[in-house]
C-alpha cells in the first residue's frame, strides 16, 4: 500500500503556515512546555533558597550564580542514575505513574493565563478541570505507591489517599468563591474580573487562607507531608523509584508547585493583568514567586501532623470555614 | 504561629553555615591535630608505641637509631603519646584535614638522616 | 555509715547461714555474698522490706571453673548493694527474678548470651546481642575463648 | 477492637528515624502497636572483651569511645573506678574540672537531642536552630580540650588539662548566650501548637511502670520520680555544688522534652557556680601502672541516666573484668512499654523520647555479620489488611 511521500510532503508544506508554527511554538516552547520546565526549576530554586535562609543557612550555592542551576543539575544527575524496576512490582503501573505525575500538572498549566489574560486554551469551566486534575494527581500518587511493592510505599500511598479525603472538599468549596464573584467558571474571566475590580484576596481573605492550607496539603509540604514522612516511612510512596522515574517525579512535583502558586496568583492575586507598561508575564512571575515564598514560609514554621489529626482538623475546622466563606459571598460580602 | 517571628528574623541575619572549603574556621590554640615527631629529640625509648591505644605508632630499631612509622588512619588523636614522651619530641599539630583515598599514603615516616 | 550497717544487720537476721560474708568498702556501697538457692528470697526481701526498688544491672564474671553473678540493687538511688553468688560452669542454672523485678528481663538475656548462665523461668531467652548464626555453646566473655578463635567465627560467614 | 490480622513491621536496622542500627519488631493491629520485640547487637564492638586485653591507661580511650555524645561520663566513671581501686583521691581542682566538663557535655547532649526530637516530628527549622546554638558549646570544648567531641580531659588521678583563668570569661559569655536561647526553646516547645499536638499524651509511662521496669534518667524523672545520681550518690564534686533535680509528672514525651530543657538550664547554673568556686592547686596525681586486687562499682549521672561501671582487678596492668551498663539499656524495657498502644506514626518520636544511644548499649560481644531479614509478611497479607481498612 506504500505511502506516497510526495503527497505527504506536499500536505505538510501546505499546512505549515506561519500561524500553525506560532501556535505549535507557543505550545512547545514559550508559554508551553520548555518555559514551564524552566519555571519549575526556578521555583524549586526559590523555594530551596528561601527555605534555607529561613533556617539560617545558605542553600544551594555552587552550581551557577547563587546555585540557580542546582535543580537542573539534580534532574540531569538523576537521569544518569540507574533506573531499577522491581520485578515483584506491577510493571506497567510502576512505569506509567511517573509519566502521568509529570503530564497532569503540565497540561493543567496551559489553562492558566500566563502570557496575557487570554491563555492559549481557555474554556468555560476550566476551574473544575483544574480541581479534577488535582484529584487525578493524587490517584497517580496512590497507584505509584501501591504498584511499588515495598511496605513503606504502600503505607505512604494509603496515607496520600486518606489525606486527599481531608482537603479535597474544603478546596473545592473555596475555589468556587472567586468563580461566583466573577460569575464564571473560567480562570481567564476571573482574572479579567479582578483587573476591573479589586483583587480577590481583599474580598475573600478567608478563602485565600483555606486555599493556601489545602494547597500545602496537596503539595505534601511539611505540616502535611505525611505520605512521604521521612522519619517514619523513609520516602513514603516515592521510596522505590530511582533514576529517570525519580527525575520525572521530582519534576512533576516542581510543576505541581508552579501550578499551585499559579492558581493562588490567578484566583486571588489578580493573575497576569496589564499594569500600565509592564508586560503581564512579569506581573504573573512576581505574584507566583510571592506565592511560592509564602508556601515555603509556611513549610518552615510547622511540625508534621499525624494523619488522624489532619483528617479531624480538616473536617472539623476547614470545612465549616469554607462553607462560611460561601455563605458570606451569597450575602454579597464577597464581591 | 509562635515560631513565625523568629523565622522571619533569620531572613536578615548572616547564615550560620560556613562555605567550606572556601572559608575555613581557625583552630584554637592547643588543638589536638596530627601528632608530629621531632626525630632529633627522640631517644627511641619505645614508650609511645607501647602506650598508643590504637597501635598507630611503629618503632623500627632501638635507641638513637630508632625510626618512627605513624599510621594516621589508625590514630585517634588522643594525645597520649605526646603526654608520655619524656623528651617532648611529639607535638600535636593543627592539621585536621587528613582524609584521602589511599590508606598506604597515610603513613608518615620519620627517618634518621645518617 | 549507720544506714548501711542497719541494712546489713536486717539482712543478716533474715538470711542467717545463707549470708556467706559482707563487705562495706565505702559509703553507700555494700557487697554481699549469698548462697545460690537463697537468691529469690533475698531479692524479694530486699525489694519489699528494705525498699531496694531499682535493679541497676546484673553482672557476670568468669572465675575459671565457676561463674559469679552479681545483682546490683540501689536503695532510693543512693546506697548500692551488690548481691553476689557463684554458679558452676557444668550446670549454670539460676531461677529468674523477672517476676519480682520486670526490669531484669534484658540483663538476664545479656548474661545468658555472653556467659551461658540460663535463667529458669525467663519469658524469652532468645539471643539479644549475638548474631543469629552464632554457634551453640560459644559464650564470648568466657576466658577460654581467645580473641583469635572468636574472630574466626565472625569471619567465617 | 482488634478486627484485622496482626501485622509484624520490622523497624530498623536501617531506618532514617534511627541514627544508629537497632531493630524493633512491631506487632501492629490497624494503626496501633500491639507488641514490641527489641533485637539489639548491631552496633556491638566487643568492648568488654577488649577491656580485658588493654592496659589501664589505654582503656581510658576505649571507655571514652563507648559513646560519642556521653564520652566524658564514661571516662569519669572509668577513672573514678580505677582511682577507687588504687585508693587514690584526685585533687579538688580536678574534681571541679570534671564537674564543669560533665555539665557542658549535658548541655551539648540535651541540645543535640532536642534538635533530633524536632526532626523526628518533622520540625526541621527548630532542628537547624538548636544545632546552630549548640555550636557554642562545641567551640568551648575545642578551646578547653582541643577536640569537639572526645575531650579526653580525664586521666587516672585527675584531669589532663587545666581550665585556665583566661578561659573562664569566654565560657561565661557563651553560657549567657546559651541560657537566653535555651529559655526561648523551652518557651517555644510549650506554645507551638504543632509540637504540642505530636508530643502531649504520647508514649505514656506511668510512675509505677517506670519503677518496675527500672527506668533511669530523664525518662524516669519525666514520670515524676526524683532520682538523680548527682544528688542521691554524689561523686566528683557534686556534694559541694547546690543544684535542684528537675522532675515533671506528665509521663509523656512532652514532659521528657521539658525535663531535658530545664536540666540544661540547671547545668548552666552549676557551671557558673563551679567556675567561681574552683579551688586552685594541681590538677593531677601520679599513679602506678599496676592496680592492686579488688572490685568496685562506680556510678555516674550520664545525660541519659544512671551509668554503672563494675571493675574487677587482679593486680596486673590489665583489668580482670570490666562491665559497662549504659542508661539506654535500662530504658529499653520502659520504651517497649511506652510504645504499646500508641500509633504507628508516633513510633519515631516515642523511640527518640528516651534519647537512645545504641552505641553505648551494644558494647559486649562481636561486630555483627550481614543480616538477611526474610520478608516478614507477604504482599497478600498486606493488601488484605489495607483493603479492609
Amino acid at each position: 500500500m506504500g505511502l506516497d511521500y510526495a503527497a505527504v510532503k506536499e500536505e505538510i508544506r501546505q499546512r505549515m503556515t506561519t500561524e500553525t508554527i506560532i501556535s505549535l511554538m507557543s505550545i512547545l516552547v514559550f508559554p508551553g512546555a520548555m518555559f514551564l520546565f524552566a519555571l519549575a526549576f526556578f521555583y524549586e530554586w526559590v523555594d530551596r533558597k528561601f527555605f534555607a535562609r529561613l533556617q539560617n543557612r545558605y542553600g544551594p550555592l555552587h552550581t551557577g550564580p547563587h546555585g540557580i542551576l542546582q535543580p537542573l543539575a539534580d534532574f540531569l544527575k538523576l537521569l544518569s542514575k540507574e533506573d531499577i524496576t522491581l520485578h515483584a512490582s506491577d510493571r506497567l503501573l510502576f512505569i506509567l505513574a511517573p509519566i502521568f505525575y509529570l503530564a497532569l500538572p503540565l497540561t493543567t498549566l496551559f489553562v492558566i493565563p500566563i502570557l496575557d489574560p487570554t491563555s492559549s486554551i481557555a474554556f468555560e469551566g476550566d476551574l473544575i478541570f483544574v480541581l479534577f486534575t488535582f484529584t487525578l494527581v493524587i490517584i497517580t500518587v496512590f497507584l505509584a505507591g501501591w504498584s511499588s511493592v515495598s511496605r513503606f510505599s504502600t503505607i505512604g500511598s494509603v496515607r496520600a489517599a486518606l489525606q486527599m479525603l481531608g482537603y479535597e472538599i474544603p478546596m473545592g468549596l473555596v475555589v468556587i468563591g472567586p468563580a461566583i464573584a466573577a460569575r464564571s467558571l473560567s480562570i481567564r474571566r476571573v482574572v479579567e474580573w479582578q483587573s476591573l475590580n479589586f483583587w480577590m484576596i481583599l474580598l475573600q481573605p478567608l478563602g485565600f487562607i483555606i486555599l493556601t492550607v489545602c494547597l500545602l496539603a496537596e503539595l505534601q509540604f511539611v505540616p502535611f507531608d505525611i505520605p512521604e514522612a521521612e522519619t517514619e516511612i523513609v520516602a513514603g510512596w516515592r521510596t522505590e523509584f530511582s533514576g529517570r522515574k525519580l527525575a520525572l517525579l521530582r519534576l512533576g512535583k516542581d510543576l505541581e508547585l508552579v501550578l499551585a502558586s499559579a492558581l493562588i496568583a490567578s484566583l486571588y492575586l489578580g493573575g497576569s493583568q496589564h499594569f500600565w507598561l509592564i508586560p503581564p508575564i512579569v506581573i504573573f512571575l512576581v505574584k507566583t514567586t510571592f506565592a511560592v515564598m509564602l508556601l515555603s514560609l509556611l513549610r518552615a514554621v510547622f511540625a508534621r501532623f499525624r494523619i488522624d489529626q489532619v483528617l479531624s482538623g480538616m473536617w472539623k475546622y476547614l470545612l465549616p470555614l469554607a462553607t462560611l466563606q460561601i455563605i458570606l459571598i451569597q450575602l454579597g460580602l464577597g464581591g | 504561629m509562635a515560631f513565625l517571628k523568629e523565622a522571619l528574623k533569620q531572613l536578615f541575619r548572616r547564615p550560620a553555615t560556613l562555605k567550606y572549603p572556601y572559608e575555613k574556621l581557625t583552630v584554637p590554640k592547643d588543638f589536638r591535630g596530627r601528632p608530629i615527631w621531632d626525630i632529633k629529640k627522640c631517644i627511641g625509648c619505645g614508650l609511645c608505641p607501647e602506650v598508643c591505644p590504637s597501635r598507630a605508632i611503629e618503632m623500627i630499631g632501638k635507641g638513637l637509631e630508632a625510626e618512627i612509622k605513624h599510621y594516621v588512619d589508625r590514630c585517634m588523636f588522643c594525645g597520649q603519646c605526646a603526654e608520655i614522651c619524656p623528651k617532648n619530641a611529639i607535638r600535636m599539630s593543627e592539621e585536621y584535614e587528613l582524609s584521602g583515598f589511599d590508606r598506604s599514603k597515610m603513613i608518615y615516616e620519620y627517618k634518621r638522616d645518617h | 555509715m549507720e544506714k548501711e550497717n542497719e541494712i546489713v544487720e536486717k539482712l543478716k537476721s533474715f538470711l542467717e547461714e545463707n549470708l556467706v560474708n559482707v563487705i562495706i568498702p565505702r559509703k553507700r556501697r555494700i557487697f554481699v555474698h549469698i548462697k545460690r538457692d537463697a537468691l529469690r528470697e533475698t531479692i524479694e526481701y530486699l525489694m519489699k522490706d528494705l525498699k531496694f526498688k531499682h535493679l541497676s544491672t546484673i553482672t557476670g564474671v568468669d572465675l575459671g571453673e565457676r561463674i559469679e553473678v552479681i545483682y546490683h540493687l540501689s536503695h532510693e538511688g543512693s546506697i548500692m548493694l551488690s548481691a553476689k553468688l557463684t554458679v558452676s560452669k557444668k550446670n549454670p542454672n539460676i531461677s529468674t527474678i523477672t517476676d519480682v523485678i520486670p526490669g531484669a528481663v534484658l540483663y538476664e538475656r545479656e548474661v545468658h548470651d555472653l556467659l551461658g548462665v540460663n535463667f529458669k523461668g525467663h519469658p524469652d531467652l532468645s539471643p539479644l546481642m549475638l548474631p543469629e548464626k552464632w554457634p551453640e555453646g560459644v559464650y564470648p566473655l568466657r576466658k577460654e575463648h581467645k580473641l583469635k578463635h572468636l574472630r574466626q567465627i565472625t569471619s567465617e560467614k | 477492637m482488634s478486627h484485622g490480622s496482626i501485622i509484624k513491621i520490622p523497624f530498623g536496622p536501617q531506618h532514617p528515624a534511627l541514627k544508629e542500627p537497632e531493630n524493633f519488631l512491631f506487632e501492629v493491629d490497624g494503626e496501633t502497636v500491639v507488641d514490641v520485640k527489641p533485637r539489639l547487637g548491631y552496633n556491638h564492638r566487643g568492648m568488654e572483651k577488649a577491656f580485658e586485653l588493654k592496659t589501664y591507661i589505654q582503656n581510658i580511650y576505649l571507655a571514652e569511645r563507648i559513646c560519642g555524645i556521653c564520652s566524658h561520663a564514661h571516662t569519669t566513671c572509668y577513672t573514678q573506678a580505677i582511682e577507687r581501686l588504687l585508693g587514690v583521691e584526685p585533687p579538688p581542682r580536678a574534681r571541679y574540672i570534671r564537674v564543669i566538663i560533665a555539665e557542658l557535655e549535658r548541655i551539648h547532649s540535651h541540645a543535640l537531642w532536642i534538635g533530633l526530637a524536632a526532626h523526628e516530628i518533622g520540625f526541621d527549622t527548630l532542628f537547624m536552630y538548636v544545632w546552630r546554638d549548640r555550636e557554642t558549646v562545641l567551640d568551648m570544648f575545642e578551646m578547653i580540650s582541643g577536640n569537639r567531641i572526645h575531650y579526653a580531659m580525664n586521666t587516672i588521678g585527675g584531669a589532663r588539662r587545666d581550665i585556665h583563668a583566661d578561659m573562664a570569661p569566654k565560657i561565661v559569655k557563651g553560657l549567657d548566650f546559651l541560657e537566653k536561647r535555651l529559655e526561648y526553646y523551652l518557651d517555644i516547645v510549650q506554645t507551638e501548637q504543632t509540637i504540642l499536638k505530636r508530643t502531649a499524651d504520647v508514649g505514656i509511662l506511668r510512675p509505677k511502670d517506670a519503677v518496675d521496669l527500672c527506668a533511669v534518667g530523664p525518662t524516669l524523672r519525666a514520670s515524676g520520680i526524683e532520682n538523680d545520681v548527682r544528688s542521691d550518690d554524689p561523686y566528683v564534686a557534686y556534694d559541694e555544688i547546690p543544684f535542684n533535680v528537675v522532675t515533671h509528672d506528665g509521663c509523656d514525651v512532652l514532659s521528657r522534652i521539658l525535663v531535658r530543657c530545664e536540666e540544661t538550664l540547671e547545668s548552666v547554673k552549676i557551671i557558673r557556680y563551679a567556675l567561681d568556686s574552683m579551688p586552685n592547686g594541681t590538677i593531677r596525681v601520679r599513679v602506678p601502672m599496676k592496680v592492686p586486687q579488688g572490685e568496685v562499682v562506680s556510678r555516674v549521672e550520664a545525660p541519659r541516666g544512671e551509668l554503672i561501671h563494675y571493675a574487677k582487678s587482679n593486680g596486673t596492668t590489665k583489668p580482670e573484668r570490666y562491665k559497662v551498663r549504659s542508661p539506654t539499656l535500662a530504658n529499653i524495657p520502659a520504651l517497649c512499654k511506652m510504645l504499646q498502644g500508641g500509633y504507628v506514626a508516633d513510633i519515631p518520636i516515642v523511640l527518640a523520647g528516651i534519647d537512645p544511644c545504641f552505641s553505648c548499649m551494644d558494647r559486649m560481644a562481636f561486630v555483627d555479620t550481614k543480616k538477611n531479614r526474610k520478608w516478614v509478611w507477604t504482599m497478600q497479607q498486606l493488601r488484605r489488611k489495607y483493603a479492609k481498612e
